[in-house]
């Protein structure tokens, strides 16, 4: 038992950190928003190079993966620099693609997803997928099985501008059974993600406070205000190690009862961040926006509280009454 | 002790059901926060008018109806229940006419009232500067006296309906040396189309520009459009504050109509179990809001004012409102994340509520020094 | 619509306050919680003369009631100076026997209750009964109706130790059926109760941190101590209306609102003082106590949370849509 | 990053399930804060030394099994899940063995450690003082310096297990002239049956005399009870602190028990679905805490100190205690209030939680201003 970070494990965090740092990732949202993609596609090559894809890729298609560790640590950080597109149907859909028991479309496609040539989205039984206008391999869940969608409707807004929702078009090839083992990958980055943006959301907020001055001192030295910081920086802490306890173990009940410990302790983040900000923050224009809009949008995202909390409730016991 | 209304205010009440009924769109008006849908909501304040139904509780003379404060109270049960537009002019007619009845002068009230109740005037509020957040005090707009009138120069922001608005109010530094710094402030009302007046207006969290930002150069301003006496604007606008935050802010039919519309949605999505706590909740919040201002109203019929307790209302209507929101985008599972829903539009506003007309910071500062006693803190 | 107590109510209530404020309640409950019934029996006579219980009873049995305006009144001043005894069971008592069919159990044991010569206790469907050890008036409601119990059990300790909780002995004189107004009276003075628990909690906590100093200032100058007290005082302000508003209706959806919200402000009031007061607000000799366990006793008395919120739902709505 | 146990540690952990199996007592001891109930706790510990389970973590020389950080979270993982009794020596065992370990001299060590781990010698705290509750560097009660040691007098408070312990530790002012409140004071550990204590026992919300009031009048205590340096007390019992807040007074084990116990609870009582997302909460909350835990010794092996970080783990599991039984006493019903049930005990020790080992708000700030750089507030 060693529950810490490997050295490597952190350097890469740390580089893509580091990376996306100097990136402008708030011009690139605004961009992407507003479905102008290239700087956005530019940045997912870097993050492919930086070999993020590759850890949901098995290497018999070209990856590294899955390694669902070195992925949260990925994750971690797009989410803390709110990196937009389609990153957790892209992890999901090269766990699901590989997965099938006909090698097929894995050959097909998987190589151009651990590159970054091509990104990946996907809707499962859901009547959106994210970013479909951009997204070269669009992928449907049905009760059939998982079909290649032949195209994808008009893009419908979320709260947070970055995510592009568009409903895929019906039918398409058949690729075959859908496994669940994707899901667990896509509530896992997601949760990632969001604890990501989380931090940020705090980091951003213990700064505005430190800077922000009202009735001559800064507000930051108000004991309300440290007590809500307090608990934002509370709810992260325990968030962050039920995110790598599913990471190593995959299992359904771990992987859900991250998700929704990460997505509410974002979410609790944003409502911290956003009073103590005050008015400024309410402002689209800020780039406060981007992190607190994701924030809600990732909460229901991919299995909401209620759907995590039911599948915690729902796993069996392992030993006995002994659950963990 | 009782709670029924007399026969005259519920004959009030039930001609403004059958009004509502027979003239309330049956399609929702597009976004207020839209050109289109700002132009459509003036007309509908025009058609409110007509019929004398914009400002209530206004003398007939400006175009109310002498309606009492339970009569109003009525009106904006009936109003949300029937599922009626958003009031484009709420600045005007729940801070600034209040404020001219107040302290303006008879001219100013002719003058400026009629068009208010009419929507041909819409107004915005100009309070808050980048610096002065939570601390009014610490405006720095200028007024400068010329011959005739004053000139604004400086910058407000977070000024509500500007980006679409006729006209504005606020407060403007007049007297630089005044000793203390909520001295020397002089409350105006002015054109945001008037030479040197540049609006730009800000986006809110889902992109709609419900504010704006006033870059004001050399406005001319009127002595006319002066409240008050110059200098005495701080003493004037926190009586226009306490307003704010007092009864007319928010009604406890917007809640009411809140809870009715979550409690359906609720419904609709097969009752979940989960939920059940949270949408009874918001039922008997909407409930105990309603009830505690008519306890407020009954008071004030008393001839008694309405102090820091109207902290109180300001932190429970915020909060309920955010919390009723999030339970309804919860009930929506995966869809609560579409921006272009009312629920969406609705839960974005809710979100606003907790930060404005005074902090809830402050308010709980203002319970905790003023209805509890406990010591003032340095803040 | 005059949503004000009269000057008489408020009188009343003044007066009933200030005849408890010198009855040294602390002492008269440590009596009881011991089995030792007679200071308590004396003022619960002082109560009965101030009115209280003929409050519950109709003039043909020598009250004045049922006026649940009045008993509101009276159960916030019995819950701020948290007089034990079986008050809520002998209102509801008093009222369950009024509402009989056959007018002969209620003459016979009305007019004791309507003095305070007799006390009544109740246990409806469940398994026990406040005081049946001291209460002269047994009542259980069965699926049968209401009978009058021949006897009770030994006393089982409430965490509240006031509370001395009993089983009644099954069988007994059947009265009759066993209608359901009795339950909201019973609601209703809980609440009231509840409430008055919650603002002599919240007086108390104020008095403290103004009083107890640490790190050389008074602890009631911290932001985060002023906040937590300035949220009791929401919570108690927003359930009084409520409280009030189901005594004018009696409807039992408000009554069950009142009820829930009462006892929760109370609850939320006692978990504050406990936090507020540190250590000495955790010890049994402290009054505080007597306080913090009764807002913990009475949350689930006579409906708890959850019961209450299922009555709020299942009313049926007033004109179409419209609630209240 | 790992999370398998070394085959090694699963053999430790299953020869402990094996023990607690074959030696937990059937029928739960009476309660801890009864005469009887303490005798009875005091002959569990005796019976797990027999075995060397009564503190793992100890060296073998003290009646330990020199078990890794890793091994002790096993063991009370173990522990708690098969329902045994509390420790009645977790005073003496959690902070005054630490401090001796760190500070005592060899001496002390073999003669204080070696009944302690019996339960033949039951220790109680005492840190508190009626005038000094978080604010522990304003202590009064003195130690006087005589021939061969010290007198103690003054008066002690919230001495948890006092009741019917044997002996005491805590810090006593022995230099009133020190230039700082928090100088010039000594450790040391004193005999509670020793002349001039008296023990007045105080009962906590349900009755129960879990704490006690301690009056000191010029009690002698040698000076082989002086722990460390006289004067440097602070220093040392902060130490002591540390791990008090820290990994080690309130182990994963207990909670993970306490969810599955609340988890049953749930399941008897029809898994009402109003309290499903508490029920969920609490199994997950506990989950959060092993793992925290695990990675906070992780990095304790790693050679790291955890400091600030203990204010996380405090607020954590002290409310996460309450908010688990609140949903159990919830889950009863009307029942809920039934005072001798281990539900009701269970509840009353978890209120006591955001109080003691250093207020929740007193955490709140150590997080604020040493975690996340705030400035420190006026206190």
């Amino acid at each position: 038992m060693r529950f810490l970070l490997d050295p490597e494990q952190r350097a890469f965090g740390d580089s893509l950190n580091a990376m996306l740092a100097v990136a402008d990732t708030p011009s690139v949202i605004r961009d992407w928003s507003r479905g102008e993609h290239a700087r956005g596609r530019a940045l997912w090559s870097r993050v492919a190079e930086a070999g993020v894809f590759a850890l949901a890729v098995p290497e018999a298609y070209e990856g590294m993966g899955p390694r669902p560790v070195e992925l949260a640590v990925a994750f971690i950080e797009l989410g803390r620099h709110a990196v937009p597109g389609p990153l957790v149907e892209t992890v999901a859909a090269a766990v699901l693609l590989a997965d099938l028991p006909d090698p097929g479309p894995a050959k097909r496609l998987l190589p151009a997803l651990a590159t970054g040539e091509a990104m990946a989205t996907l809707a499962w039984k859901a009547p959106y997928a994210l970013d479909g206008d951009v997204a070269g391999t669009r992928l449907a869940v049905t009760s059939q099985g998982l079909h290649l969608s032949p195209g994808h409707g008009p893009v419908r807004p979320s709260l947070d501008a970055a995510r592009r929702l568009t409903p895929l078009e019906p039918g398409g090839e058949l690729l075959g059974p859908a496994p669940a083992r994707a899901l667990a990958y896509a509530r896992l980055t997601t949760a990632a993600q969001a604890l990501g943006v989380g931090q940020a959301l705090l980091d951003k907020t213990v700064a505005h406070v430190l800077r922000r001055t009202q009735f001559g001192v800064s507000i930051g030295s108000f004991q309300a205000v440290k007590h809500r910081l307090a608990d934002v920086r509370i709810g992260l802490e325990f968030a962050r190690p039920l995110l790598f306890g599913a990471a190593l173990t995959m299992a359904p009940a771990d992987v859900a009862a991250a998700k929704v410990t990460a997505c509410e302790a974002a979410y609790a983040a944003a409502r911290t961040a956003l009073q103590l900000h005050g008015a400024i923050g309410y402002t689209a224009e800020y780039d406060l926006s981007l992190w607190l809009t994701k924030a809600r949008a990732l909460r229901t995202a991919w299995g909401d509280p209620d759907a995590c909390r039911a599948d915690v409730l729902g796993a069996p016991t392992l030993s006995g009454d002994r659950r963990w | 002790m009782d709670l029924a209304h007399s026969a005259a205010d519920e004959a009030f009440r039930a001609e403004a059901r059958a009004w509502l009924r027979a003239h309330v769109p049956v399609d929702p008006l597009p976004s207020l926060e839209t050109e289109e849908g700002f132009a459509a909501h003036r007309a509908w304040e025009a058609e409110l008018a007509v019929d004398r139904w914009s400002v209530v509780n206004w003398p007939a003379a400006y175009g109310g109806r002498d309606a009492t404060l339970v009569r109003w109270l009525l009106f904006e049960e009936e109003y949300y229940a029937a599922g009626a537009p958003g009031r484009v002019n709420q600045n005007g007619v729940s801070l600034l006419a209040p404020t001219l009845f107040d302290h303006g002068t008879e001219e100013q009230r002719a003058r400026v009232l009629p068009p208010m109740a009419t929507g041909e005037v819409v107004w915005a509020q100009a309070w808050s500067e980048p610096e002065a957040g939570s601390d009014l005090a610490s405006l720095r707009s200028r007024a400068t006296r010329v011959a005739g009138g004053w000139l604004l120069s400086g910058q407000k922001t977070w000024s509500s309906r500007a980006a679409f608005a006729d006209r504005a109010f606020g407060l403007f530094r007049s007297d630089p040396g005044a000793p203390k710094p909520h001295q020397g402030l002089t409350y105006l009302m002015f054109d945001l189309r008037a030479s040197g007046v540049t609006v730009r207006p800000i986006a809110r969290l889902d992109g709609r520009p419900a504010i704006a930002e006033l870059f004001l150069d050399e406005v001319f301003v009127p002595d006319e459009d002066v409240i008050g006496e110059p200098g005495q604007g701080w003493r004037i606008a926190m009586s226009t504050a306490g307003n704010e935050r007092g009864l007319m802010l928010r009604s406890p039919g917007r809640f009411l109509a809140s809870a009715d519309r979550l409690h359906r949605l609720w419904q609709d999505r097969g009752s979940p179990e989960s939920a059940r706590n949270s949408v009874a909740d918001a039922l008997i919040g909407a409930r105990a809001y309603q009830l505690f201002t008519f306890a407020a109203a009954s008071r004030f019929l008393d001839g008694e004012s309405i102090g820091p307790e109207s902290s109180l209302n300001k932190v429970f209507w915020s909060e309920y409102d955010i919390a009723l929101h999030e339970t309804a985008l919860d009930l929506l599972g995966a869809e609560g994340e579409l921006a272009d829903t009312e629920w969406a539009e609705r839960y974005v506003f809710s979100l606003a509520g907790p930060i404005y007309a005074g902090t809830n910071e402050i308010q709980r500062d203002i319970i905790a020094e003023r209805l509890l006693g406990l010591p003032k803190g340095r803040r």
